[in-house]
């Protein structure tokens, strides 16, 4: 119908995964409101679907299926967990509906999007490759570590977060001294904590959950070794939430992030304040990302001038999109180029030391 | 080398402790209903959802909030007994898979529609270290420690000497033989149903300060990390489901500590299905001949 | 007739969902009678026990105990009411020793006198009291039998419903057990023995009721019968030179 | 129960041989009928289909229940997404090797976990299947790890000089829809054969089909190896239709929804399945108009379907099939 | 050759479970063509020896030979299947949910077909045989009086024809021995006429040789050539039917008064 734009979410809304769903639907929901208040998108509303896919690549495909053909959307936003989003891609570039993903970590969807393979996805969420080098090289330089230990999530996130870890981290004289990952849930890292603090690491590189974080933490404070091991790595640790469940722990953390509440600009301090007031808690990574992408999305849409999915493609290649956290671009792959942003807990805050851009390198196919 | 032995097994059997308030309970519910509680978790998780509700909105201390947690469980658990684990006598096996996950389906996303998907953050307890033997610990530690074990004497106590306990004993063998001695099953089933699904409330609660994080999903591993235990135990057996349970707390700790975190979840059915080799009924079951 | 008796089944129509197996039983057992219930397998005398123990599905017709009419009440009331069942086939807590079982057997009782009653059937059955600490489920046949009527006992009803006692016993148990039923008839227990062993039956019982086809087919004293006549009726439904069964 | 039912039937005036002639043509032309989402939940209830034969045997023929299923249907998947990413072999050589592959592995893992008896057994399979997710993510050198297989290609044909691929969600249906009708076909022809009296029998009573000469040992492994083929069949298009392949494939949703859909059409009857595989997608799928009641709805239902259906729909479908069969 | 050898001879059997000897040092033989017979007190051992001999339970002791060929630890279905001798349970058990006559198919099957291979096969041979075992349930249905009720679920039926079900079952095949365990218990005394009737009929015009275990002593003596009692775990006498009952000591045991 002329008039609204229909724009489908597909992301785990039941289940165990559910806590990563929620916070992505209301990112974007928040997203489409505004742009509604205000007056929408070269005068048109956007519409948002919700589809779950419960974090299973099945019922991903399903639920894609259904906007497809169902509710016959041209653009999808989605799914957090990669497995989900690789099962869609072929699915949105055989009906060439525009895939737009704002939070799955698997390197493999840029490798084999754009001139690899799927035209119709596209990533607005920085690759761990980046991420893993500005925090190895910030630990190193920066702080001196050189002894790590390692106690990220067991997906394809903490795995290659890792992976590339370890690619950079001979550059910097560092060394591994222990490798552990936790399946999401895990509650209980006394063991693990033990062990890292007898084999004398000084810092943690963690690539892990948003909940288990102060989870973490306290264990540490609790096998006192909270203030002598530094955290470093992505997992939240500069929300208020984290700080305040083991301020001592947290002190001194180094995370790289494509976003945090804190960040100093007005459209995000703006974000966070209206997703405060309107759900009642404070946005995460999760939000930020879904609402920002349906806002990329849009930016993309009045550029090409019509919903027309093919030149709002065309356009989003070439776009050059303002985020409350600097400019967005995307390369031949489709891949965004997102400003990484360093941070650091000082005196129970966090402090910004910088935001890193970089490109790619794309293994040769 | 073995001081750091000694402090795994130490930190095995708190693990332990909290695997076996939990399982008691699956057990024993098991043990009537001759079902396995895929639903079991979702108590836990109701009963420390209860306590961050009792913190959070109503201001409660983190004291009340164990009372507020597990009454609250209770009652849930209650209905659920109500309405359908009493029809559940005597139904086959497989219809108590379908309707325990049907129960896990609706407690879980009930609590998630109602409090939202994400993550809460739980405030109460005590978390601050003691130092004990040489370990720290989290105090909240020792009081699990405290309650597992007391938990244990009344229920072996219970089902040894008390009339319920007799009876619960009698339904999970032959229901219909209780018709014929006058025990009135349902009843004996509601009870034990809330009995079980109270410890694991109980459970949650006393871990909620130390696990920190509290979202609709939670139970479902709990519910995971349980069977093992139960079967191992003996099924409706209340000292081996505690046997069991420490066993698989220090193995799970020290294959942390030795082998690697990611193995962890893998140590419970390993285990298991190593000394299922070795005893194939268990490790206190007790059985009668064809 | 039906004044003074005590329990009176009227056109009872029971069975099992949909199946009916009882067509019409009319029955009425005075006070402290000891009546023998046979018939073919599968005739419907298991069926007739249990309906009255309220375990099938009642369709029509009442079951009077004492003045009020126990049709399909709950087990358990009745069991409250004075009326205990020994059913057929397996009946006990398997898991549980002899000592539990006899516990479980006065669950509903909580006075002194079970504990003395429990040394008394112990005293009945002294291959039980060897037996105490054994798993009842580990023990033979016979003595899960011999557990079973023990554990009726215990109940101390006032009527006895029980369902082929015999079954499994050595010759010796059979006579203990037939003797233990006789003291308690003679304590003004009223008795229905369902037997397949009727030779023993006739003899100790005071009236034979003869089921076929779920329904009373012959009513009378033992005497009345003879052995070569029971058979033709079990198989027949009639007796030599008759063409209408008795009713 | 099946086996005495047909053998009551006395055939007079069939409308049956219409009906299925029309539920055929139906099946044949439902891409045409329906939407492509349709065409689509139609294969993946097929797709569920196969390892829910298999679990069928086990659960409603054989007595054992199983939650193992997910995990040969992970195998089944990584094994035919290897060959088809690593060494390009077609199609039906890929099928053909997870079945094969989920089997044999079934014969090792059976061999322990049958020893033991009902519960103990129950949980020695869930163990397979997180065990199985372990070593997916774990060795890495093989699987790939977490970061999984994708990119699988469309099913591929080469038969001597011929060659083709399946492409689109048409065709792909009618390759399911194949592959569906014969694996119906085999797990009929087992449950008519003997050994499927056999395997009721050991549902029935385990010691006493052994005491009358059963085998049940080698019959129970046998089934389990059965099963196992079924689910890797059934893991082999669950791969070349999602085109992924991670270890999120050893999961025990996909266990309980295969039991789910075994117990809900009706244990021990293959219409049962049949008919479940078809409603449990038409049910998910249904309940996507309530994204946020749709899991609790999900879960009501199967409550509704325990207490009010309380052995599934087959003995309905079966009323029904033999009502229209004649008067007898 | 092996005409003069017993058909089946258990040596020095023993079983004990804790500090019960359910089976202490029993020997004991049976004939070609012979219907032997096993009483004893409740509890005397007489179940327990006829797991151990049957592969049911694992004896502490002893051996079992059936036809000269050593069977001890063999399992329950081998000894069932290789060595054609049956035995039946105290314990009424049936197939519960199959019809009468898909019961006693099943307790056929394993004798008619050769291997497991072939019980998958459809092919008209297989369907040859199953009509044929059939064929001869319905015979033993009639016999068994259960004609009635052939197409009832089995655990439908009464006590007393479920435990028809299971003797007839044991007349399915042609086996050499059947290990009787209390067949006449619950049974009207009309059917245990016939029930006899069919025993002997097996016995002399099959060849089929049993042991039974059996608590109605007319029976017992109408029937069998020779008796073995158990007493307590241990054979107490052996010998002809007429001397046992009048044996002070079985008197004392068994019969009672
Ligand atoms: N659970 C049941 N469901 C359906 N029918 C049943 C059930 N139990 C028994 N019947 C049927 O009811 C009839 C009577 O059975 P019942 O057990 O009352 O017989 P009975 O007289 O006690 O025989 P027996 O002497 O063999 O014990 C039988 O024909 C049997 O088929
Ligand atoms: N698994 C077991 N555990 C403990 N005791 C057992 C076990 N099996 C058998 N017994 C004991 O062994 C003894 C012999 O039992 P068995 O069943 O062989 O007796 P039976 O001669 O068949 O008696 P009945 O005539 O009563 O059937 C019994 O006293 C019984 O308690
Ligand atoms: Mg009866
Ligand atoms: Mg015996």
């Amino acid at each position: 119908a002329d008039g609204t734009i229909k724009l489908g979410l597909v992301a785990p809304m039941s289940g165990p995964n559910a806590r990563y769903g929620a916070f992505s639907m209301h990112g974007a929901e928040l997203a489409v409101k505004d742009i509604n208040d205000a007056g929408g998108v070269n005068g048109m509303k956007i519409e948002l679907l919700n589809a779950d896919s419960q974090g299973t690549p099945v019922e991903g495909v399903s639920a894609a299926r259904r906007l497809i053909d169902q509710d016959g959307v041209d653009f999808i936003i989605g799914d957090v967990s990669s497995s989900v989003t690789l099962a869609i891609q072929p699915v949105a570039e055989d009906a060439e509906v525009l895939l737009l993903n704002a939070a799955s970590s698997n390197p493999k969807i840029t490798y084999q999007a754009g001139v690899g393979g799927f035209k119709w996805t596209y990533r607005n969420y920085p690759t761990d490759e980046n991420r893993a080098l500005i925090v190895a090289k910030y630990a190193a330089e920066q702080r001196g570590f050189t002894k790590f230990a390692v106690l990220s999530v067991d997906s394809d996130y903490g795995r290659s977060a890792i992976a590339f870890t370890k690619k950079y981290l001979p550059d910097f004289k560092g060394e591994i001294l222990s490798e552990d990952y936790y399946k999401e849930g895990e509650v209980d890292f006394r063991s693990v904590l033990a062990k890292i603090r007898d084999n004398g690491a000084q810092a943690i590189i963690m690539y892990g959950l948003a909940d288990t974080t102060p989870i973490v933490a306290r264990q540490m404070v609790e096998l006192g070794i909270a203030g002598k091991v530094t955290l470093i790595g992505n997992g939240e640790f500069n929300t208020e939430k984290t700080i305040k469940s083991a301020p001592s722990a947290l002190e001194g953390a180094v995370e790289a992030a494509a976003w945090l509440p804190q960040f100093d600009s007005p459209e995000s301090k703006a974000f966070v304040e209206k997703f405060t007031a309107t759900y009642n808690e404070a946005p995460n990574n999760h939000a930020y990302v879904h609402w920002d992408t349906v806002n990329l999305l849009a930016a993309a849409i009045k550029q090409a001038g019509s919903a027309d999915k093919v030149k709002v493609r065309d356009a989003l290649s070439k776009i050059k999109y303002k985020s409350p956290v600097g400019e967005v671009t995307f390369d031949d792959h489709n891949q965004a180029r997102l400003p990484m942003i360093l941070l650091q807990i000082e005196n129970g805050k966090p402090s910004i030391k910088g935001a890193y851009t970089a490109d790619i390198q794309y293994p040769a196919n | 080398m073995l001081s750091t032995i000694v402090e795994q097994t130490v930190n095995g059997i708190v693990t332990g402790s909290v695997y076996a308030i939990v399982a008691v309970g699956m057990t024993m519910i098991f043990g009537v209903l001759r079902a396995i509680n895929f639903a079991h978790g979702e108590y836990y998780m109701l009963g420390t959802f209860g306590a961050w509700f009792a913190i959070d909105y109503l201001g409660l201390s983190y004291e009340a909030s164990i009372v507020v947690g597990v009454l609250a469980t209770i009652v849930v658990a209650y209905v659920v007994g109500q309405l359908v684990m009493r029809r559940m006598v005597g139904a086959p096996a497989e219809s108590g898979v379908l309707t325990t996950l049907g129960i896990a389906l609706i407690l879980q996303n009930t609590i998630i529609l109602v409090f939202g998907g994400g993550y809460k953050f739980f405030a109460g307890g005590y978390i601050e270290p003691v130092s004990i033997l040489g370990f720290s610990l989290a105090q909240q530690r020792i009081l699990i420690l405290v309650v597992c074990l007391l938990v244990f004497i009344g229920l072996e106590l219970m089902v040894s000497y008390t009339r319920l306990g007799m009876a619960m004993r009698a339904v999970s063998q032959n229901v219909e033989c209780c018709g014929v001695v006058g025990i009135d099953v349902p009843q004996v089933v509601l009870r034990t149903f809330m009995l079980g699904a109270g410890l694991a409330a109980l459970s949650g609660v006393l871990t909620a300060p130390v696990n920190v994080s509290v979202y609709g999903g939670m139970g479902e591993l709990i519910t995971f990390k349980t069977l093992p235990i139960i079967i191992m135990g003996g099924l409706g057996n209340v000292r081996g489901t505690f046997v069991a349970a420490m066993i698989l707390g220090v193995a799970e700790s020290l294959v942390a500590t030795y082998v690697g975190l990611q193995f962890r979840d893998t140590v419970g059915f390993a285990t298991l299905i190593l000394m299922l080799m070795w005893r194939p009924h268990g490790l206190f079951s007790t059985q009668a001949r064809f | 007739m039906a004044g003074n008796s005590n329990l009176s089944i009227r056109d009872l129509r029971a069975g099992y969902g949909n199946l009916d197996i009882l067509n019409g039983v009319e029955l009425d057992v005075p006070a402290g009678q000891f009546v023998a219930l046979m018939g073919p397998n599968g005739a419907g005398k298991s069926t007739l026990l249990k309906t009255l123990y309220g375990m099938t599905t009642i369709k029509q017709g009442n079951i009077d105990w004492r003045g009020k009419n126990i049709a399909g009440s709950k087990s358990r009331a009745i069991l409250g009411e004075g009326i205990s069942f020994v059913p057929q086939g397996r009946c006990n807590f398997p898991v549980m020793t002899v000592d539990e079982n006899l516990q479980m057997a006065a669950y509903t009782l909580r006075d002194a006198r079970v504990k003395a009653d429990r040394d008394y059937v112990y005293d009945l059955f002294p291959i039980l009291k060897t037996r105490r600490a054994t798993l009842a489920g580990n023990m033979s046949g016979g003595e899960q039998q011999l557990l079973e009527v023990a554990m009726a006992v215990l109940q101390r009803p006032k009527v006895l419903l029980v369902d082929e006692p015999s079954v499994g016993l050595s010759p010796a148990a059979i006579g203990i057990v037939f003797d233990e039923l006789l003291r308690l008839h003679a304590d003004g227990m009223t008795i229905l023995l369902v037997e397949q062993n009727t030779k023993k039956a006739m003899e100790v019982a005071e009236r034979a009721v003869i089921l076929r086809l779920g329904k009373v087919i012959w009513d009378g004293l033992p005497k009345d019968i003879t052995h070569d006549e029971l058979g033709e009726l079990f198989l027949t439904g009639k007796m030599r030179g008759e063409t209408e069964a008795v009713h | 129960m099946s086996l005495t039912e047909t053998a009551q039937q006395v055939r007079r005036r069939d409308l049956r041989i219409p009906l299925a002639a029309v539920l055929i043509v139906v099946a044949l032309a439902a891409p045409f009928i329906g939407s492509r989402y349709i065409t689509h939940s139609l294969i993946i209830a097929l797709i569920f289909m196969l390892p829910a034969h298999g679990l069928n045997l086990l659960v409603g023929y054989t007595g054992l229940l199983s939650l193992a299923q997910a995990a040969f249907f992970g195998i089944g998947a990584y094994t035919a997404g290897l060959l088809a990413v690593a060494y390009g072999t077609p199609f039906y050589v890929n099928l053909i090797a997870a079945g094969a592959v989920s089997g044999a592995l079934a014969l090792p893992l059976g061999i322990p976990a049958l020893r033991l008896r009902s519960t103990s057994f129950v949980m020695c399979t869930l163990g397979f299947v997180i065990i199985g997710q372990a070593i997916a993510k774990n060795w890495i050198s093989l699987t790939r790890g977490d970061m999984g297989l994708s990119g699988i290609p469309k099913p591929y044909f080469e038969l001597g000089p011929l060659s083709f691929t399946v492409s689109g969600t048409t065709n792909f249906y009618y390759l399911a829809l194949i592959i569906g009708i014969l694996a119906t076909f085999a797990v009929w022809a087992i449950v008519r054969s003997p050994a499927g009296r056999n395997m009721v029998a050991i549902r029935e009573n385990e010691t006493l089909a052994e005491s009358l000469g059963v085998p049940t040992w080698h019959y129970k492994l046998i089934v389990f190896m059965i099963s196992a083929v079924f689910a890797g069949i059934g893991g082999c298009l669950y791969a070349y239709y999602l085109t992924v392949v991670s270890p999120l494939t050893f999961q025990m949703y996909y266990s309980t929804t295969m039991l789910i859909i075994v117990l809900g059409g009706g244990a021990g009857m293959i219409s049962g399945t049949v008919f479940g595989s078809l409603l449990f997608v038409g049910l998910t799928e249904a309940l996507r108009i309530t994204p946020e009641l749709r899991m609790i709805a999900y879960g009501f239902s199967l409550l509704v379907l325990v207490f009010w259906f309380k052995n599934g729909f087959a003995p309905l479908i079966n009323r029904f099939w033999n009502a229209i069969g004649g008067a007898k | 050759m092996t005409a003069h050898l017993p058909l089946l001879e258990i040596k020095n059997l023993s079983k004990s479970y804790g500090a019960v000897k359910a089976v202490n040092d029993v020997s004991i033989h049976i004939d070609r063509g012979e219907i032997a017979g096993l009483i004893g007190p409740n509890g005397s051992g007489k179940s327990t020896f006829f797991d151990c001999s049957t592969g049911l339970a694992k004896p502490d002791a002893g051996t079992v030979v059936l036809d000269g060929q050593d069977i001890t630890g063999w399992s329950l279905n081998r000894i069932a299947r290789e060595g054609r001798m049956l035995r039946s349970f105290q314990k009424t058990v049936t197939f519960k949910s199959l019809d009468v006559e898909e019961n006693l198919v099943i307790a056929g099957q394993m004798f008619t077909f050769p291997s497991i291979a072939s019980t998958f096969g459809l092919g008209k041979m297989s369907r040859q045989r199953i009509e044929g075992l059939r064929e001869r349930a319905r015979e033993l249905i009639k016999m068994a009086g259960l004609w009635d009720v052939r197409h009832q679920p089995a655990g439908n039926l009464s006590g007393g024809q479920q435990k028809l079900i299971q003797f007839a079952s044991m007349l399915m095949p042609e086996p050499k021995l059947i290990l009787l365990d209390e067949p006449m218990a619950g049974i009207n005394p009309k059917i245990i006429e016939r029930v006899v009737d069919t025993i002997l009929y097996a016995n002399k015009s099959l060849g089929v040789s049993l042991l039974v275990i059996e608590h109605n002593i007319d029976v017992v003596t109408s029937i069998c050539r020779r008796v073995i009692v158990l007493d307590q775990g241990a054979k107490l006498v052996e010998g002809l039917p007429g001397d046992i009952i009048q044996d002070q000591r079985v008197r004392e045991a068994y019969l009672g008064g």
